[in-house]
């Protein structure tokens, strides 16, 4: 009969963290409701119609005991948000060696890519003790990412990237929700995180099957969507560089600058003329449509690694870029 | 006394001296009838979910029908019950008599009102019958304006309407707190439930055409296809996030405050002595009425908002802990040498106290943005929010009905059943609402109609506890419907309680309230807790 | 809100009383009118910030006088300036708070 | 509060005097216009997280609304206030035939606005600019979500507010038969200055309504 949980297992550095902060809102709760309900239940016995009582000059307010009241209130209400703020930006605080994992949500499922070109469906194979992080977006409607071990949740959102971070610390299998109302099979829209040791996850990842990583797709789609007509150094279109623009300052045309993080080159891939980089006319086509998110994913990937982008812009012929202005 | 004036049940008893009525109390009557008939859809439709929920597998209802039953019964028991039901019944019945008035300022726009109300209703109603809705009551767009297959613009219709009838309710209580006072009624004089009537009409008005908005946008996306939130145009859903809990936030407390006003009432007349910290609590009322405004954005908090509004919107919802705080310390030090007298509205009104400081506080664990990652979407927020409206609001909606049932009708209900059915609420209340705190941190979605093996049990405890409530709720409907033929004649005053509509007015009151303008010449709340008293 | 303030008032406010002559109503008009061309030419002479502090300025402008005169603003009591007041100062937190979210959101946030 | 008066034609039963009718109506008017501006403005503020995020391609889609058709509509909603203060001057004044016939160039107004609005939309209908159903949307050249965006919200902004002044419009012409006949004085006296009130407040949407459709083209 009592062969049930009451507490979630902790399986992510966050989920200390949180922990913390939620044992101590229990004791503060208890604190409240035996204080409260205490000295309710005491009035209403000692001062219960039957008994006899001192009643006498009763108090009608007391603004002492009401400023000291309020003023431990907003002590302790500052003091706990300052804390769970803090914890919250400690565990969503982004590592540079993290590893980065692409995830589409679509009802009802997740789909996973890896850089090296793995893919999954509602599983999601991880290193142990390695961070993580995840690009999140939807290809229909909104979706929330939430594997409760870890204690992290974040919406998967249409249109635009979400990114989540988290590192396990225990190895073995978890689950892996959807967390937001998305239609009929919202509870079915479940997966799992296999958390490996790190060999176990080496070996894992070699013995999947791959098609090409996804630089390689990328650099395919650079070239057969037009891209590399115009956004290469020998193309004849005045276009913005590419090489080594990820995580650069772009200014734009308006004056401002911005850095160009992965929502940047996906909304200049979808909506080019919400950001013109200054100098440039904004004669870019829209691709709206005519790539799916996990393409987008595969260009961002490329275009975040030089190299390729250099090799491509060598051997683009030139006669693509007639389609890029079409 | 004039014996020859009589009760406002009593003048006139065609169907048209009720449906044409301009009179508050008569107007009342039919909401309390309208509102405890959407309470039992609103609570049928639960019936059916909590059993669902008993197994894991979701075996009873198939999924869609899962997902429409948690829609209706959000949006039925959201807009067409807990908003209302203080407000429209006891805030309609008393506001007139507590003020000293005759009526409402616009007694014609308050019977409109209920024209709205039923109105919006029918649409609501009629959309079930057409295919349902399984949006959630809460519309998410992109899912309600592009993806869902139920007849979402009936229902938003149904809502939109019906937002209209609550702009009416409460341009109406401000207008007459402001207006119709009786001579020596001043703002400080005034009984505390017209205060929080009077701070939730306030956010009514202003809160509930940005819901309306939403609605007619959400409705143009959804029926003309023009992009609004689309995110294929660049849209963003977030903004609909935004729209929406701009009112809807503040709609929590349009909920909550009515019933603190009568939980306001109710404690000092059996501790019979004066409110503790009078002004504290009135003033904390407007000030949940405006801080209310400021903290949408923590429904949002894995969204994908800025961090930097996280922050923002994390404090402030901190800060509007205060004021109920406030409130929740002047009463309890009100039963300080008071005289203790625990009848049902008492039972009621103290388990009121209790659970809303349940609920109150793990909103602080919500509030708390590492929590909050966790817990958002889960049975824990479910667990939260009940505490605060079926334990709170409805408490306080049963408590208020059994002080005010002997002014309402002329009839005492029966004590002692009154008293079980109060305990019996409190017990299956939390029978059914505490499992889901434990079930939410152990990371249960809300709005699953299949969930993991391991849930089951604490699911059980839930369901369990849902049919002890639900017995609770049968109870009292049987006894107050008997009480009106068989219960014990009321005297003007059964509570010897203070307030205009207890010292000057009949049980029932004539249709004019009272014979003569009363004058009022001293503070409210005049109780003596040296006087031992007698109730009827 | 001064608790008894209401009370006497009732007597002061008399529905036939005068309030704002024919010739102030006329010179508003003209206000008006005078604004919407200074609008117009605004459109066609400025750009940039400083056209939408024009467009803006001159609608908070016209809005004022229509709101203090034709609505007779002027002549009511406070109360009625708070209850006009307050719808807009519920606008300027809802736009300051969505604001917020938006303006905000690519913001980086170091984290100590 | 002097004591009810034994017989006051226009006093409703639950008042004592006229002033506190008036009072109480004036009241609940400004705090119905409160609730229509809140309403209004959950519409301005998605249009404006829009025009931030959207800038430049706001700024020229929004050369593609008629710039005249806009001002001379907000020249006729200035000048039918202005006829309306009249009416409203004269009624408070108790002359209720000359409030009566003020009334007339507003309605009129009123309709002109409308018809010049419906001219408008038709040619926005001719220019592919209605971003509406599966109906065939040019964007001109702008980028096409924005300028969806962008025209959706001109449509259903200038829609609704076309939707009020409608109700103005019936409004005002049911208050001129009431004048004809008379009634105004017994029924409620506020009433020409309250139906003004509304009239004046659907007057300040268009003076918003208009910087952020036709002003802001670059």
């Amino acid at each position: 009969m009592w062969d049930f949980p009451l507490f979630p297992e902790q399986a992510s550095t966050a989920a200390r963290h949180v922990d913390q902060v939620y044992f101590a809102l229990i004791a503060l709760s208890i604190f409240f409701i035996f204080s409260i309900g205490g000295a309710a239940l005491y009035f209403m016995t000692h001062y219960h119609f039957r008994r006899d009582a001192d009643r006498r000059n009763v108090p009608k307010s007391n603004w002492k005991l009401e400023v000291i009241f309020i003023g431990s209130a907003v002590v302790v209400s500052t003091f706990f948000f300052f804390w769970g703020a803090y914890k919250y930006l400690k565990i969503s605080q982004a590592t540079d060696d993290a590893l980065e994992l692409f995830v589409l949500g679509k009802q009802w499922m997740w789909k996973v890519q890896y850089p090296e070109g793995q893919r999954e469906i509602n599983r999601l194979h991880i290193p142990v003790n390695q961070p993580i992080m995840l690009r999140l977006t939807s290809q229909d409607v909104i979706h929330s990412f939430y594997v409760p071990a870890f204690r992290v949740k974040q919406d998967v959102v249409p249109g635009r990237y979400t990114t989540l971070w988290f590192e396990a610390t225990k190895t073995g299998t978890f689950k892996l929700e959807c967390a937001e109302y998305c239609g009929t099979d919202h509870s079915r829209m479940l997966g799992e995180v296999v958390v490996m040791s790190a060999p176990d996850f080496a070996r894992w990842l070699a013995n999947r099957p791959v098609q090409s990583t996804m630089v390689a797709q990328g650099e395919r789609i650079f070239a057969r969507a037009g891209c590399s007509g115009c956004h290469t150094a020998a193309s004849a279109v005045h276009a913005p560089d590419l090489q080594g623009l990820f995580g650069r300052r772009v200014a734009l045309s308006t004056g401002e600058t911005l850095v160009a993080d992965a929502s940047y080159i996906r909304d200049s891939i979808l909506l080019p003329k919400k950001h013109v980089v200054a100098g440039y006319a904004p004669i870019m086509p829209s691709f709206e449509g005519q790539l799916s998110e996990q393409e987008i994913f595969a260009l961002l990937e490329f275009i975040k690694f030089e190299p390729a982008l250099n090799d491509a812009a060598n051997a683009s012929p030139n006669t693509e870029k007639n389609d890029a202005n079409k | 006394m004039a014996p020859t004036l009589k009760n406002y049940l009593q003048d006139g008893s065609t169907l048209r001296s009720w449906f044409l009525s301009t009179d508050h109390k008569r107007i009342a009557i039919l909401y309390l009838l309208s509102i405890t008939f959407f309470f039992m859809i609103g609570g049928t439709v639960v019936g059916l979910i909590r059993l669902e929920l008993l197994s894991p597998a979701g075996d009873v209802v198939s999924s869609d029908t899962y997902n429409r039953l948690f829609t209706i019964h959000g949006v039925i028991m959201v807009w067409f019950f807990l908003i209302p039901s203080i407000p429209v019944t006891l805030g309609n019945f008393l506001l007139p008599l507590m003020l000293g008035a005759k009526d409402l300022a616009f007694p014609r726009l308050n019977l409109l009102s209920w024209y709205l109300f039923i109105g919006g209703g029918i649409f609501t109603l009629v959309a079930v019958v057409v295919g349902g809705v399984d949006t959630g009551w809460t519309f998410y767009t992109p899912y309600s304006s592009t993806f869902a297959n139920s007849a979402v613009i009936t229902v938003a219709a149904g809502v939109f309407i019906t937002g209209f009838s609550t702009i009416a309710t409460s341009i109406n209580f401000i207008v007459t707190t402001h207006t119709m006072r009786a001579r020596g009624l001043t703002w400080f004089r005034l009984p505390i439930f017209v205060w929080s009537l009077y701070a939730t009409s306030i956010i009514m008005v202003l809160a509930t055409p940005v819901l309306a908005i939403t609605l007619v946008l959400l409705a143009v996306e959804r029926g003309l296809q023009i992009g609004i939130f689309d995110p294929s145009l660049g849209g963003d859903p977030l903004l609909f996030q935004h729209l929406f809990w701009f009112y809807s936030h503040p709609a929590v407390y349009i909920m909550i405050l009515p019933g603190m006003g009568v939980v306001t009432e109710v404690i000092p007349c059996f501790a019979r002595r004066p409110i503790f910290g009078y002004k504290p609590i009135a003033y904390s009322s407007i000030a949940i009425a405006i801080l209310g405004f400021l903290v949408w954005g923590h429904h949002m908090f894995v969204a994908g908002e800025s961090i930097y509004a996280m922050l923002m919107f994390s404090f402030l919802s901190y800060a509007v802990a205060i004021p109920s705080g406030i409130k929740i310390f002047n009463w309890t030090v009100t039963l300080y040498k008071g005289r203790i007298y625990m009848k049902t509205p008492m039972i009621y009104a103290l388990g009121f106290l209790g659970l809303f400081t349940i609920g109150g506080l793990t909103g602080l664990f919500v509030a708390a943005l590492a929590v909050d990652i966790h817990v958002h979407d889960t049975y824990f927020v479910v667990a939260h929010f009940h505490y605060i409206m079926v334990g709170g609001m409805v408490s306080a909606l049963m408590g208020g009905l059994h002080f005010w049932w002997p002014k309402m009708t002329g009839r005492l209900y029966p004590e002692f059943l009154g008293q079980v059915s109060a305990w019996t609420m409190f017990l299956g209340f939390n029978l059914t609402f505490f499992p889901q705190f434990l079930l939410g941190y152990l990371g249960m979605p809300r709005r699953y109609h299949t969930y993991p093996a391991e849930f089951q049990v604490l699911n059980v405890m839930s369901s369990l506890g849902a049919s002890i409530l639900a017995v609770g709720y049968i109870l009292p409907f049987f006894y107050l419907v008997w009480s009106l033929r068989w219960g014990k004649k009321a005297a003007r005053n059964p509570w010897r309680a203070t307030g205009l509509e207890w010292e000057y007015a009949d049980s029932p009151p004539i249709k004019t309230n009272f014979e003569s303008p009363p004058i009022v010449h001293g503070p409210a709340y005049d109780y003596d807790p040296q006087k031992e008293v007698n109730f009827d | 809100m001064s608790p008894a303030s209401d009370q006497p008032r009732h007597a002061q406010i008399h529905p036939g009383a005068e309030e704002g002559s024919l010739r102030e109503i006329v010179a508003v008009w003209l206000g008006l009118i005078f604004l919407l061309c200074a609008t117009v030419i605004a459109h066609f002479l400025t750009h940039g910030m400083l056209a939408l502090l024009a467009a803006f300025g001159i609608a908070i402008a016209k809005m004022g006088l229509v709101m203090f005169y034709y609505m007779h603003l002027k002549y009511r009591p406070h109360i009625v300036w708070i209850f006009s007041a307050a719808a807009f100062l519920w606008l300027i937190i809802f736009f300051g708070l969505s604001l917020s979210d938006y303006v905000t959101r690519h913001w980086i946030l170091l984290v100590p | 509060m002097t004591e009810r008066p034994a017989y006051s034609p226009g006093l409703a039963h639950h008042f004592e005097t006229h002033a506190q009718q008036h009072r109480a109506a004036t009241l609940g008017i400004w705090l119905f216009l409160g609730s229509e501006i809140m309403l209004f403005g959950g519409m301005f503020m998605g249009y404006t997280i829009y025009r931030i995020l959207y800038a430049t391609a706001f700024e020229q889609i929004a050369a593609h609304t008629h710039f005249w058709f806009g001002t001379i509509n907000t020249a006729l909603l200035l000048t039918s206030s202005l006829t309306m203060a009249m009416a409203v001057h004269h009624a408070r004044a108790q002359n209720y035939q000359k409030s009566g016939r003020w009334l007339v160039p507003t309605a009129v107004l009123g309709v002109a606005f409308l018809a010049l609005k419906v001219v408008e939309w038709y040619l926005e209908y001719r220019e592919n600019l209605v971003p509406i159903l599966g109906w065939n949307f040019d964007a001109h050249g702008v980028a096409q979500g924005p300028a969806r965006l962008f025209m959706g919200f001109y449509f259903v902004m200038t829609g609704l507010h076309a939707i009020h002044l409608s109700i103005g419009v019936c409004l005002v012409v049911g208050l001129m038969v009431l004048l004809r006949r008379d009634k105004i004085a017994r029924e409620n006296p506020s009433k020409v200055e309250i139906i003004g009130l509304y009239w004046h407040l659907v007057d300040i949407i268009w003076i918003f309504a208009y910087p952020i459709f036709y002003l802001v083209s670059a």
